[in-house]
């Protein structure tokens, strides 16, 4: 299951339809807010997601992650709007029987996503400057 | 002429200033679309460093476009 | 940092310790009581620790993920006397500047840790049967 | 003689019933002393399987004993 929020993320509750008792390993990864990205200081963040193809993406994700590893269920949250540092980005959580498919399949899932899932990052900077991640590689920076 | 809606995401909309339009246009194809809007709004990204998706699927640059589409174009993405 | 606990475990917790801003990965793994384990259905297990050396020892696993893995802080939290069903056995959490390491980090340390910590554990089954994990390697199997 | 301190766990405490001794030996070394106790106790396991530890450190079966010296017999661990 993948979600979106606007609010700050909360694993424990996340963590609970995960459970099941024929599974012997959980794996969970969250994505922090750096201060720091490329040598550049970060004050804040944002995110912002294009929801109907993120969510569809995302499904498409878990499901090959659950095909391919045989993990039992995972969960994708990924914060939008307004981020400070050290807030959690994006939580995922992969159940399985056995461990290595746990790791296997959350390690998956978070490297599909940031490749494949609509959803970009702006940083702010402690000089003033912000920019869309990436852009460089579009080859124009942005000043705001 | 067809009428296409159109959505901007992140270093586009910043361009644009808008999160949305319809375009009334006479491009055939997806690709022609975006170098219609790149003359626009000053678009500095080659067709090649994004993606397009057409009806909240994703699609090929190629795609004939029909009265009525829903396209956005997809930059490079940063989640996570 | 290696914590026994008697008391269920509470991942919340044990987080904060990690919390650091220059940090963008953290990676946790849980292992949770099965209900079955090699075709047997099981009712509730209890682990034991000789305590001194499991510490010796997960500590050493620490710090070589730390080096090998460049990960920044790494904490686990084992349980040990009676678990039921679906409980945490064992909590690793592990961050890093980039998610690969914390991964890399974390499965080090839990399969480092299964092989080399002094901690056993006897399983206890739907038909009365009771036994010591891994104890058929060791050809004999104890009946209480 | 020396006298040794001995802690027992999981499945050889099963058998020992108590949790730790202090035994007077005559035994050389780590290895001496195991089958010594395999034989009082009726342990089925070769020390092939098991491991051991000395002073609180994991040891070598050839450790030479000393008196005062803490022993522990490990089963394969199972911890996890």
């Amino acid at each position: 299951m993948f979600l979106l929020s606007n609010n700050t993320l909360d694993p424990e509750e996340y963590i609970k339809e995960l459970k099941d008792d024929s599974c012997g390993g959980y794996v969970s990864f969250e994505g922090w807010v750096r201060d720091f990205n490329e040598g550049k200081k970060v004050t804040h963040l944002k995110y912002e997601a294009y929801q109907v193809l993120a969510e569809k993406e995302a499904q498409q994700i878990i499901q090959e992650a659950i095909e391919k590893f045989d993990a039992r269920k995972i969960k994708i949250v990924h914060r939008v709007g307004d981020l400070q540092i050290s807030e959690i980005a994006v939580w995922i959580g992969a159940t399985a029987v056995h461990r290595g498919e746990a790791f296997d399949a959350c390690e998956y899932v978070i490297d599909q996503l940031k490749i494949r899932v609509p959803i970009w990052k702006k940083e702010y900077y402690v000089d003033g400057d912000s920019g869309w991640v990436e852009c460089h590689e579009c080859k124009k920076h942005i000043h705001d | 002429m067809k009428s296409i809606h159109i959505q901007y995401f992140a270093v586009l909309r910043d361009l644009t200033k808008v999160d949305e339009e319809q375009r009334e246009t006479n491009a055939e194809t997806a690709l022609e679309l975006y170098e219609e809007v790149r003359q626009v709004f000053g678009f500095d990204f080659d067709s090649i460093n994004l993606r397009v998706a057409v009806n909240d699927s994703f699609s090929e640059w190629d795609y004939k476009l029909k009265d009525g589409d829903k396209l956005v174009f997809l930059p490079p993405v940063s989640g996570g």
